[in-house]
């Protein structure tokens, strides 16, 4: 069957259906499913299920072999570059919301450059731009030209903002951005239009068919995700897949990655729904290693060190180390970040635990000749 | 159903038409296959040589009749073939056949696609034979083809599926129907190759060559449906087994 | 190792150590190369044995196999359709040597015409064309344009004709000839001089490197031979295979096949200096089918129509059928042939043999598509 | 000996860099294997970053290094990362790698030619990762590559010598180099390669991330050694092999 679109496939599907599926996962199903040797989107239920969540010794020495099989002993370390914290939009769960009463600040290119700089000297090669949504970043060339600006010391740009136009995800690779962190929040649209109380995001589309549009304006890399608390997880990991599935069928030369945000504590009030415990996420990530071998796997400093430096030996990828999450954080620590980091290690500090866990620490895994 | 550029077919076995003793032969084994597409090579065909000529065994109101290019060496051949083949009043769908080296008569993967992206421009519906090449595959698919026909071994060899691993990886990469195609010499072959997901076989020297054509045909015809029941009831795993898992095609 | 050119790897070879190898295997060296699945031009001097044709029944089976596996039950037809007779070699075995003295003859393109309507008329969509060595080939545009004129209604043509530059072969080519046969005769560089008495035919060198220019001018089809009774078989055609062997591996798109031609009677007194009889031209055929499966092997009316249909049904593909060696000869039978006919049958008798023995005699094989 | 773009090497295991656990285990392992060609990615290499840089750890007095293209997805890239590699001083070899499809690395075929057209005529010496694919092998050779590298089975994969019969057809037919690369899982997979007549294989994936790298890649220069050795010899023939018969090779 082909979908014209993803929204058109997920719409085949009913949320509860989904869910009930994977309550009711049987034990000889699992048993049936973990002789196998490859796994598919359509395993994800069962490998997700409760039922499954008793079996993840099971689970966790495949994911190890295959992670191994496919990445060897190499982790991949990445900085976040948050470049302004405006935003327009209203949403509950997070602390650049428009409601907030912190300082705003959007960095110039000086300043750009200063914590650019900063993120250079420790070692970092790969930057993933971030921002708030900032309405310069549709209006003008602040975006592209910061990617221009970074592109020149840094092989590999990856980009977490609003959802583009095409034309202007066109223009970002043309600049130097091979990857883009885009994450639905939540699959569940009753869910959405809860916590995304004002502002472009409330826009279920929009940003639902931002992978598609970024896809065919030749982004290279694609990293799909949900906010970890606002719906039932295992629910909506499976549409995070399916629509990173879709992606993958539909533009073959795309690769895709997921990230894992769980809610953590920022200025604001809102308290996840659902809890999300380590061995939750640590499960989550077993099941997308199954599914996607291939797949890039990506925490953030928003876990704890001992958490991370485990989830990376089993199975999770990249890594950033010794985020800020303010613009112009590495240079000046005056303004409030996005969350609370969990992680406050020095990159240094992260890298010798990586070595210790008999892992390679790759700074550079891209070249300047790969983009633009 | 199989469905190949907008027509259904109930028969997923495709059989070809160059090897066999005679043309009665032929008839009674195609019939016995139950296909409904046959493929027959353009070089053969001779419409000023009624008597002798393939095309009259063929009966059209049952059965699409599948042009191939083979003996064409580049691009520039087959498009001229093709185009001979449907000037001739044999409709619009080719098999589409590049083989420079006419030993073991493989694909030649630029030419091929060079090929089909005249070809898919000009209106044919073209069926692309191909080594059994996963990035080939997705290109092809960009080009406009119809259906990608990797082979399971060379053409004639009888080696069964020997480019598994990559076929395995066609199908589940694939958003156009995916025919193995030769090499596969015996009806288990065929039966494997429908068990692993591909949407149809092609078959023609085993059949052709066998001691008992008529019944081989039969023979495939079972393997063939055996192997689509098998893989649609869902086939229990093996390590032997280069099997997708559950079929992620059903749900994209 | 890379050699620049047949000759030169040729010149690496002794025959009589080549003659000392065939006549010195041992059956057991038979027997564990008999094991063996594929085979090379390495193994040819046991296939071709005397040791080995005490084996020929095995070889038979091995043999058929293959030939079935790889053409099915199709055999291929073809007509020689002589265009002059006139020629300035002195070969001592051949019927057109210029000191006999027979009615000389060169077809106008009305004359050809009139022979290739009737061949036409027969069946037939493959001509070999065939002359003597008559400079006119060399000098003027005959033969290409009689290519062009036979090119318009047979979709194959090829050329038995003497060697030609590389240039003309070009032409030819361009004209819509896919196919040329050339047989070196002998790779006994002394029996070459002894039976090539004059005429441009002496140069051994010219002769040889016929196929390298035809392959470079990008003629399809080279059917190589040697003329059977000349020297000593075996070791003749290990020569013959090595050349074949030579031109496939340097020019991987071009197709090799073999003919066999021995020695028949003509005007003049020569007689063969060896003796080949069936069984050791079935020997040749079946060793030659072992280690070229995909080779066109080819069969003239020299051969008994008995033997010739034998030789069909296990390993040879292509055969002539209601041959003339005159010029003019389909039409007008009034000059003398090149050699004798052994198959007099009609093409449309040699066609009800072929089915006889469960063949599919094919008599287009080839489109207009596929040249010029 | 083997013979690659005018140099000979005494050591017919070429190995890669990119999975192991440290820079120290990569250069214990690569003193182990014997190999004097080893491969690093260009995509890794960071000048400015010596302490990380896998560079650092490869003895350049003895080893030919081979800069590859990994990470390219299409001609121009690969053109590009070449270049750069080359104006760094890393030499004017360069392993030619042009895989679009990030989930298997699989190579695309017209691009690798391409990219391998105009590598070679700027003077690369361009060894090309490649599918199995023996006409693609012919048109490398003709288009200027010094080497072909047709893939085991997909990267990473450690599934061994799933394209083995495509490989055998490489290997009769080519006038280059062959070296077998990518899903040797273990060291019989190499074994089995040399004994076919490969000319050489890089493993990678199977040496770096086994639980002891540098006894493993002892045991590849073990295998690799005694494969070569045993096709000098002569295999004796077997059906399940799909061996070539008496090296054609060394005769023409």
């Amino acid at each position: 069957m082909r979908y014209k679109n993803f929204l058109s496939l997920l719409e085949q599907y009913r949320w509860e259906k989904v869910s009930a599926k994977i309550a009711n996962v049987k034990p000889d199903t699992l048993d049936k499913l973990l002789k196998k040797e490859n796994f598919s989107v359509g395993d994800l239920p069962i490998l997700l299920s409760q039922t499954a969540s008793a079996r993840l010794p099971e689970l966790e020495k495949k994911a190890s072999r295959i992670t191994t099989q496919y990445f060897g002993k190499a982790r991949f370390l990445y900085a976040p570059l948050y470049i302004t914290n405006r935003c327009i939009n209203r949403c509950v769960y997070c602390g650049f919301n428009k409601n907030n009463k912190i300082e705003r600040k959007r960095l110039s290119s000086k300043e750009i450059s200063k914590d650019a700089d900063y993120l250079y000297n420790q070692g970092f090669r790969h930057i993933l731009i971030v921002s708030g949504e900032d309405p310069i970043v549709m209006k003008s060339d602040y975006l592209i030209d910061t990617i221009a600006l970074l592109h020149k010391k840094f092989p590999s740009i990856s980009i977490e903002v609003q959802p583009l136009t095409e034309n202007l995800y066109r223009k970002a690779v043309a600049a130097g951005c091979d990857g883009l962190s885009l994450y639905q929040e939540t699959y569940n649209k009753k869910v959405y239009k809860i916590v995304h109380i004002g502002g472009p995001k409330r826009d279920f589309r929009w940003r639902i068919e931002g992978p598609e549009r970024a896809a065919k304006a030749g982004i290279k890399k694609i990293n799909f995700g949900v906010l970890l608390g606002l719906a039932d997880f295992r629910t909506d990991i499976f549409f995070a897949a399916l629509h990173a599935a879709f992606i993958r069928k539909r533009f073959w030369k795309t690769q895709i990655g997921f990230s894992f945000p769980r809610i953590r504590p920022f200025v604001g009030s809102y308290q996840p729904t659902v809890e999300v415990k380590d061995r939750d996420l640590l499960q989550i990530i077993l099941a997308l290693r199954l599914v996607f071998p291939q797949a890039f796997l990506v925490l953030s400093t928003r876990e704890r060190a001992g958490f991370r430096d485990k989830l990376l030996q089993i199975a999770a990828t990249n890594t950033s180390a010794g985020s800020k999450t303010n613009p112009g954080g590495y240079s000046d620590d005056s303004t409030t970040g996005q969350f609370d980091i969990s992680d406050n290690r020095t990159p240094a500090e992260v890298v010798r635990a990586i070595r210790a866990a008999g892992l390679y620490p790759v700074w550079k895994d891209w070249d300047i000749g790969l983009a633009g | 159903m199989l469905q190949i550029a907008g027509r259904k077919f109930s028969s997923r076995l495709i059989v070809g038409t160059g090897k066999f003793s005679s043309n009665s032969v032929m008839k009674e084994a195609i019939n016995a296959s139950g296909s409904e597409i046959v493929t027959v090579a353009l070089r053969r065909v001779d419409l000023d040589n009624t008597q002798e000529d393939i095309i009259e065994a063929i009966d059209f109101s049952r059965i699409q009749i599948l042009p191939n290019t083979s003996g064409a060496q580049n691009a520039s051949e087959a498009i001229k073939i093709a185009n001979i083949g449907r000037n001739m009043g044999l409709g619009n769908w080719v098999k589409l056949e590049v083989t420079p080296d006419p030993w073991y008569l493989l694909p030649d993967p630029i030419d091929t696609l060079k090929a089909t992206e005249k070809l898919a421009k000009d209106g044919f519906a073209v069926l692309v034979y191909m080594n059994a090449d996963p990035v080939l595959a997705k290109r092809l698919e960009d080009a406009g083809a119809e259906a990608v026909m990797p082979l399971a071994s060379p053409i004639g060899s009888a080696r069964g599926m020997k480019t598994k691993e990559m076929i395995r990886i066609i199908i589940e990469n694939s958003n156009l129907p995916v025919v193995v195609d030769a090499g596969l010499g015996s009806p288990s072959d065929a039966g494997y190759a429908m068990e692993m997901g591909a949407d149809a076989v092609l078959v023609n020297t085993a059949i052709a060559t066998s001691d008992n054509p008529v019944k081989m045909a039969k023979a495939f015809k079972l393997a063939v449906e055996a192997g689509r029941t098998g893989y649609e009831a869902g086939i229990i795993a093996s390590k032997e087994h280069a099997y997708a898992s559950s079929p992620e095609k059903g749900i994209i």
